[in-house]
């Protein structure tokens, strides 16, 4: 592109030809200053505040930067006398509308303008048009528009009413200056709105992710709702988006697979008497754990629903574990982690009570049994007994608000009832429903449970029936970091064992098809799960593909004429064993 | 089949409100029940411009003017004129200044100081029929154009008559259409030919008139510029609420695509045009080129920054010409007779710089305080004392005049010093109002000039789109400034703070309607300076106007006591007896005005 | 019927897949699970390979019973293996029925690796029915002196 | 009928739209399958003697019209069939022995008096040309003698039958749907040479279940036993049992994969329609 020359403020500089004024001067470092301008959309010019004077062979003219394109030669006054004047008074009439609006205030200030000569009117918007425009141009929604006209022009959706076009992406609210728009939220409380997914469209898994990349969530991204928005492209200096990639199938060879799927929590909405999703206040360890993150929505803090801080919380143990209805399992983490949950709150609140009401205390690891007695001397309350109903049945005044949990306390023997104002459930480890697919897909096994079943508890606990199919972590069984982290390293190992060698010996016991004996009934063919079978119509013959046989035998049992047959399990041998079990 | 005499109904819209096609009805009646309907044709005609006296007839070719026609009249007329040939003296129009009536059309001073170029057809010719058009020279300057001219030499042609833009701006339409033409080769685009019909200044009708008594002239203009210009579509944005010209422009596009004008192979010189009508809904804004051109394409009509012209990136972003009615009703003659012929009209030697003066004619609607209010066509130069006082007939019942209104609403007020100032682009200009559309209204010492100002400033704040704060909050206050003084209580400083939002808005608006919004009021305070100061300062209205500062009264040395202002009083504030002096009430005066509506003798006062 | 001896011990032939029941077989070893001793397992690559032939075979050398072991449906290592076994087996049971031989002495179950609980409990079933059923009348074939 | 059949069959050699008739042909008071390819030798030509002519060929253990398709491929020929042979082919058919295609199929339907000798429970072909549909007696009536009886007194039946075996192979022999090369019924495993008669029930398991999804109920075996053992009493026990355990009907449609050959499970079998 042409490059100018051009004069702002005295000062010679050159901009590409036809850029915007309001760039070539920011390039400067020469503030303009502009209330409807966003660098996403395209310039719309209405403000006026960015009106700047412009000289061109000395004829005045008086321009609107934001969408002026430069030419050669002119000179530009962007803060002389004139343009301060029209700015005091273009200012002092927008305070004519919205008196209170703090943007335009300090602008206002900046002017000299205190006391606006139209006074100060109560409207919040300032009809600068960036919520209309960021719903057309980026959003592709057009659910806002301008009604009616001159003084009595506003910005609405169509009719004033709710648009089913809407798509609450919240863009107009974050482009709104002066935040006359505000997204109602239909649920209440903090809970609803925690981040337990993720906090935008772009975002990066967690902090610890590997690779640590970014990725679009196609559910929440504009794009793929309206078509449009490609603000993320525009804006991504490394030219790395492109809304076009679709999930790939890639395969990949490999000798050796680590199964290291994880776990879920349980619902907890199953557990009806513990009324999580009815009271406010009830929450699961994740979500409690993301509460007390520094980067949470809290910033960390303990706050209940309302925003307050909690002056009693009770932490509920084997929420779905060592349970016949749910799960007969010990979880294994929970006990844990709930001493430290009762650790962090008496940490972080001063004379917050807590209450944790455990069955058993399974404090097994290093260290752990000494942590469980400093809570004790932290003055945490131990409750033992299974919480038999939360709720937030009052009795007195003193209670309104408050949730009441209901628990046999077994070492006194008396059923208690403790007022609290928040509660966590440790909620039970659960297998992964999709674990039952990858048993198929991966020849290994399931428990009960759903969790997979290792090769032999104590002499192969990382492997599977399945050679080269290694696993680890919690898909095998609830466990904590530290027992993760060492069956991975030992899985890992077990898998790399297998690397090293180079090479695996498959199983020596494929079909053949004496050729003399097969009549050509195809039968086998027919049974083959690998299609290693083929039939020659030649010879009127089939035959078996050693490379693709995986030694089932099933076609072997399917031969009328006995014609197939497995090596290692041949009927001579089969008999040979029936013969010698039975001859005992 | 000859007729020995027509008669010649004006059919413009103020006519047909006054009952022609009725008189048409009649006549035609008359006219065969006295077995006249083989010598005496009945015809009816577009607007023949003097609409204060509508219904008019005329009848040829005796050029007999007859005006303010009802049907009752139609008796006589056929009798005393179709018959026995004389002219029927009531119906003849006296002007006001004047005793005896004026028979033939040629000598009514409204017509004879005019100079008819684009409304030459009026009453001459049926709008609604092509053959009486091209009866009339019409499409002969296209056929001209098509087949003696190049594509270039139209624009050169158009450039060299210095015709400027009739819609208000007044740029050089030839320029327009050599860079239109410029862009649309440059870009590889079709530009466009975008009629503006919207027209929206109150008390301006000029560009009806024009479709409604000449739409073929209008239709031969675009088709000559879209010949200059290389387009094949063309659009008519015409408003709503003008349903006769529409009708009327939309038959005679029907016509001309039926003899081959329009449409494809155009008088079989390989050039394909079409033009398509489209409605806008009544916002004044979208005359405006940029927010008209949003308008046609189907969106808000707001207007957008130009810094990207129109003729360059206009209606659907190709390069688009667009001019108004009565532009284009220009360029027809301008193509038959020569550049030349039209540059000899008005004022400055414009063959080389379209800039340098103003050529050719221009129409004006006539109203407000004058005696012959209607549509007038003008050479350009002539002075506002002859519109006004020669052609208009000067100002009613005697009263002085106080000051012209010259370019709709968004022009400047002059005063009596500049009667005698040419009218053309750049006069009115330097002196603080503009040419506009033409619209021109003319004000008697009654009116009151901030009244004026805020009248217009309040039509101005309605039609504001709204989407600039300037001209959306800058007409706001201003109205509010104005109300104040109107109502007695304003501040000497008010005058200060108008004339700097004036200047703001002059600086800052995003299109012209913004831009030129504060004339209205700069123009007053300009010229009229002392009224705003009798309102501010004495709290007197010198128009007697602005109810807050006025009482009325009676002049004990007018009143006969007629009592008709005792009726007409809808407070009872008026008190006395039959042929006796009366009095009134100002406690129970709502000033408003129905007393000096119904007193002969001018004895209400206002103070 | 015979009547049966008080001392009579079955013998159970199993013909187990090497994926689920066999393993599973082997879990509830592991796991210590306590399962009479009288069934003899015979390890297989898949349930689809065990011909009728092995159980009319077994029975006819004087196995009181027979298992065969499977995965579940849909979890077959070989993935329709033990489709084949599921409609070899009621046509084997119905042609032994068919032919004066107890089909009970024939049962077939899906035994996952991980149900070494439910092989123990299905052994204890069988062996308890079979010790109803008596001694294999078959047992030792008409040449087998 | 017969008469109709041996024009119809000489017009189909004389237009040469088959190379050959094949048939029962009756010469010195036998019959035996025949391969007319001379319009004038049909005056030989009968029908409704039992003779299938699927009849597999010993020790060569070749199917007979497999054995011509071999020597002459892509010649057409027409196969005169009743119900039990129709469904014979189409059962061979499926298992690769012989190709339908190539064969013009001339059904004729078999009177009340031989359905009823048969114990066929449909003694017609699907291409039925020839002589009127008649129904075949029922099944559940032939079978009620077993299926009422204990399981001991099976045993005891059926150990009684068995006795009187003689090992002569020849049910086997006369099996229309036999095709094995080597049959397990000669497996020492099984009955070692010598026994005699062959250990109950092992000998016999063989051959029934074998033949469990492709039995066509023409009682073959049955005609073929000098011994006079009513096999086809656990042979239409067990087609029974396949129709309603794995949907299947033996010689009903040549492109029907018979169950025991198939992978899918018997239901999903029955919903793809394999």
């Amino acid at each position: 592109m042409k490059t100018i020359k051009l004069k702002i403020n005295g000062i010679e500089t050159e901009a590409p030809d036809r850029t915007p004024l309001l760039q070539a001067a920011e390039r400067m470092g020469i503030r303009i200053p502009t209330l409807c301008h966003h660098p996403l959309l395209e310039p719309y010019g209405v403000c006026r505040i960015c009106t700047v004077e412009v000289r061109i062979r000395n004829r005045v003219r008086m321009v609107t930067a934001c969408n002026y394109p430069v030419t050669n030669g002119i000179e530009v006054f962007t803060d002389s006398e004139r343009v301060r004047r029209n700015r005091r008074m273009i200012l002092e009439w927008m305070l004519a509308r919205c008196g209170h609006v703090p943007v335009l205030n300090r602008l206002a200030e900046e002017y000299g303008v205190t006391e606006p000569r139209f006074g100060r009117g109560d409207d919040d918007c300032i009809l600068c048009g960036l919520c209309v425009k960021v719903c057309s141009e980026v959003v592709g929604a057009n659910v806002l528009g301008f009604f009616d006209r001159g003084p009595n022009r506003t910005v609405s959706t169509a009719y004033d009413r709710t648009s089913d076009r809407c798509i609450t992406c919240g863009a107009c609210a974050q482009v709104c200056p002066t935040g006359a728009i505000r997204i109602k939220d239909d649920q209440e409380g903090i809970y609803q709105a925690m981040p337990m997914g993720p906090l935008t469209s772009i975002n990066i898994d967690f902090m610890q992710a590997v690779p640590r990349k970014a990725v679009i969530d196609r559910d929440s991204c504009i794009h793929f709702k309206t078509g449009k928005c490609q603000v993320c492209v525009d804006v991504c200096e490394a030219k790395a988006i492109d809304h076009k990639q679709e999930d790939r199938v890639e395969e990949v060879e490999v000798g050796t697979i680590l199964l290291t799927t994880g776990f879920q929590l349980q619902d907890p909405r199953v557990l009806k008497e513990y009324g999580y999703g009815k009271y406010k206040n009830i929450m699961t360890s994740l979500d409690f754990e993301v509460l007390n993150n520094a980067g949470g929505p809290t910033a960390g803090k303990i706050l209940t629903a309302d925003g307050k801080v909690p002056k009693s919380i009770g932490i509920v143990h084997c929420v779905g574990s060592r349970d016949q209805k749910y799960h007969e399992y010990c979880s294994r983490v929970c006990c844990m982690y709930a001493l430290k949950f009762a650790h962090l709150i008496k940490e972080k609140i001063h004379g917050c009570e807590v209450y944790n009401f455990y069955i058993d205390m399974r404090c097994f690891g290093k260290g752990y049994e000494e942590f469980y007695n400093r809570l004790l001397r932290e003055g945490v309350n131990f409750v033992r007994g299974k919480v038999a109903e939360i709720n937030d049945a009052a009795l007195d005044p003193s209670e309104e608000g408050k949730l009441i949990m209901r628990a046999e306390d077994t070492m006194i023997g008396v059923v208690r009832r403790i007022p609290v104002d928040m509660v966590v459930l440790c909620l039970a480890m659960e297998a992964k429903p999709e674990a039952k697919h990858l048993s198929h897909l991966f020849s290994c096994s399931t428990g009960k449970d759903g969790f997979f079943t290792e090769k032999h508890p104590k002499l192969a606990p990382v492997s599977t029936p399945a050679d080269g199919i290694f696993i680890a972590g919690a898909c095998q069984g609830p466990k904590d970091i530290p027992d993760t982290v060492a069956q991975a390293g030992a899985a890992a190992s077990a898998a790399l064992s297998l690397i090293q060698r180079g090479e695996v010996e498959t199983e020596a016991v494929t079909a053949t098809i004496q050729e003399e004996m097969c009549s050509g009934c195809q039968i086998c063919v027919g049974v083959c799960p690998y299609t290693a079978i083929t039939y020659d119509k030649g010879k009127n013959k089939s035959s078996i593909n050693d490379a693709l046989c995986k030694g089932c035998g099933t076609c072997v049992a399917a031969c009328p004429a006995g014609a197939a047959y497995q090596k290692h399990f041949r009927d001579q041998q089969i008999f040979a064993e029936i013969d010698g079990i039975l001859a005992i | 089949m000859a007729y020995r005499a027509h008669c010649l109904i004006c059919t413009g819209t103020g006519c047909v409100a006054g009952g022609s096609f009725n008189l048409r009805k009649t006549l035609e009646a008359e006219i065969a029940k006295r077995g006249l309907d083989r010598e005496i044709q009945v015809i009816t005609t577009g607007c023949q411009g003097f609409c204060a006296e509508g219904p008019i007839m005329i009848v040829q070719p005796d050029g007999v003017f007859y005006c303010r026609v009802e049907e009752r009249d139609v008796p006589a007329i056929v009798e005393e004129h179709l018959l026995k040939g004389r002219p029927v003296k009531k119906l003849l129009y006296t002007p006001p200044t004047e005793k005896a009536p004026i028979p033939a059309l040629k000598d009514i001073p409204f017509f004879a100081k005019q100079k008819l170029i684009v409304l030459r057809n009026r009453g001459l010719i049926d709008p609604d029929r092509i053959e009486d058009y091209i009866a009339v020279d019409g499409y002969t300057a296209l056929g001209k154009a098509l087949t003696q001219m190049t594509p270039e030499g139209i624009v050169l042609e158009i450039k060299r008559s210095g015709l400027r833009g009739r819609g208000g701006g007044g740029f050089p339409a030839g320029i327009k259409w050599e860079t239109c033409r410029h862009a649309g080769q440059v870009r590889g685009v079709a530009p466009v030919v975008i009629c503006n019909a919207d027209e929206g200044d109150p008390g301006a009708f000029m560009d009806r008139s024009i479709i409604e008594s000449d739409p073929h002239s209008v239709v031969e203009g675009m088709i000559i510029a879209a010949r200059g210009i290389g387009a094949s579509e063309g659009f008519v944005y015409i408003r709503h609420e003008y349903p006769l010209a529409r009708q009327r422009l939309q038959l005679a596009l029907d016509h001309a695509r039926e003899f081959g004008l329009l449409g494809k192979n155009i008088l079989g010189a390989g050039m394909d045009f079409d033009i398509e009508i489209r409605e806008g809904a009544g916002a004044f804004v979208c005359g405006e080129s940029t927010a008209l051109m949003a308008s046609l394409e189907g969106k808000l009509g707001e207007p957008r920054a130009k810094y990207i012209h129109t003729v360059e990136h206009g209606y659907q972003d190709r390069p688009s010409n667009l001019n108004n009615v009565e532009t284009y009703a220009n360029v027809p003659l301008i193509i038959l007779r020569g550049a030349d012929w039209f540059a000899s009209m008005g004022t400055g030697d414009v063959k080389e710089n379209p800039w340098n003066g103003s050529s050719g004619t221009k129409v004006f609607s006539l109203v407000g305080k004058i005696n012959n209010t209607g549509l007038i066509e003008v050479p350009m130069g002539i002075s506002l004392r002859e519109i006004i006082f020669d052609i208009g007939g000067g100002i009613p019942k005697g009263r002085k005049f106080k000051a012209v209104q010259t370019g709709g609403p968004s022009g400047g007020c002059l005063p009596e010093e500049k009667l005698d100032m040419a009218v053309d682009f750049d006069s009115l200009t330097e002196a603080g109002s503009m040419m506009g559309s033409g619209g021109m209204i003319v004000m008697d010492e009654q009116t009151c000039m901030v009244d004026v100002a805020r009248y217009f400033i309040a039509f101005l704040t309605e039609e504001s789109c709204g989407k600039c704060t300037p001209c959306r909050e800058g007409l706001k206050t201003m109205l509010d400034v104005l109300t104040r003084i109107g109502d007695g209580k304003g501040r000497m400083e008010d005058l200060g703070l108008l004339e700097e939002m004036g200047a703001v808005m002059q600086d800052c608006c995003l299109c012209a309607l913004g831009t030129s919004a504060p004339n209205p009021v700069l123009s007053t305070l300009q010229y009229f300076r002392h009224e705003y100061e009798a309102h501010i300062r004495d709290k007197k209205c010198p128009g007697g106007v602005c109810k807050e500062l006025i009482t009325y009264g009676i002049d004990p040395a007018k009143c006969d006591g007629c009592h008709a202002c005792v009726r007409a009083c809808s407070t009872a504030a008026i008190m006395g007896e039959v042929k006796k002096v009366h009095t009134l009430d100002v406690h129970k005066c709502i000033k408003c005005g129905a007393c000096i509506e119904v007193c002969r003798r001018d004895a209400i006062t206002r103070t | 019927m015979s009547s049966t001896p008080d001392n009579f011990e079955p013998r159970i032939v199993a013909f187990l897949c090497n994926w689920c029941s066999y393993t599973g077989a082997d879990l509830a070893g592991i796991s210590r699970m306590n399962y009479p001793a009288n069934v003899r397992a015979i390890r297989l690559m898949c349930s689809g390979s065990v011909k009728p032939f092995f159980i009319m075979s077994a029975l006819h050398k004087g196995a009181d019973g027979v298992l065969i072991g499977g995965c579940h449906i849909g979890d077959c290592h070989y993935q329709t293996g033990n489709h084949l076994t599921k409609k070899r087996i009621p046509i084997t049971r119905e042609l032994l029925g068919a032919l004066g031989i107890d089909p009970r002495r024939v049962r077939l179950e899906w035994i996952s690796a991980a149900e070494g609980q439910e092989f123990a409990e299905v052994i204890h079933e069988f062996v308890k029915e079979l010790k109803a059923l008596g001694p294999n009348p078959l047992a030792g074939g008409d040449h087998a002196h | 009928m017969l008469t109709e059949i041996r024009k119809h069959c000489a017009d189909l050699l004389t237009r040469k739209q088959v190379a050959a008739v094949y048939g029962l042909r009756e010469r010195d008071g036998h019959t035996a399958p025949y391969l007319f390819t001379r319009a004038e030798d049909l005056d030989g030509l009968t029908v409704g003697t039992k003779v299938p002519v699927t009849f597999t060929l010993r020790p060569a253990k070749k199917n007979i019209i497999s054995a011509f398709q071999e020597k002459c491929p892509g010649q057409k020929i027409a196969v005169l069939v009743r119900g039990c042979d129709e469904r014979g082919l189409y059962e061979v058919a499926k298992r690769g022995q012989i190709q339908v295609a190539d064969l013009a199929i001339i059904g004729y339907a078999c009177d009340a008096d031989q359905a009823r000798a048969c114990h066929c429970p449909r003694p017609h072909p699907q291409n039925l040309k020839f002589g009127e549909k008649v129904q075949g007696p029922s099944n559940e009536a032939f079978i009620a003698k077993i299926v009422n009886m204990s399981v001991a007194e099976r045993e005891a039946f059926w150990r009684a039958q068995f006795s009187k075996c003689i090992k002569c192979y020849g049910c086997r022999n006369s099996c229309p749907v036999c095709i094995c090369k080597e049959c397990w019924m000669e497996n020492d495993a099984f009955s070692p040479t010598g026994w005699l008669p062959p250990d109950f029930p092992m000998f016999h398991f063989v051959h029934f279940y074998h033949l469990s999804d492709s039995c066509i109920e023409c009682g073959a075996c049955v005609d073929a036993c000098p011994m006079d053992i009513p096999l086809n009493l656990i042979r239409k026990v067990l087609s029974k049992k396949v129709q309603e355990e794995l949907f299947y009907t033996a010689g009903q449609d040549p492109e029907e994969k018979p169950p025991l050959a198939s992978r899918e499970e018997a239901k999903e079998r029955l919903e793809k329609g394999i």
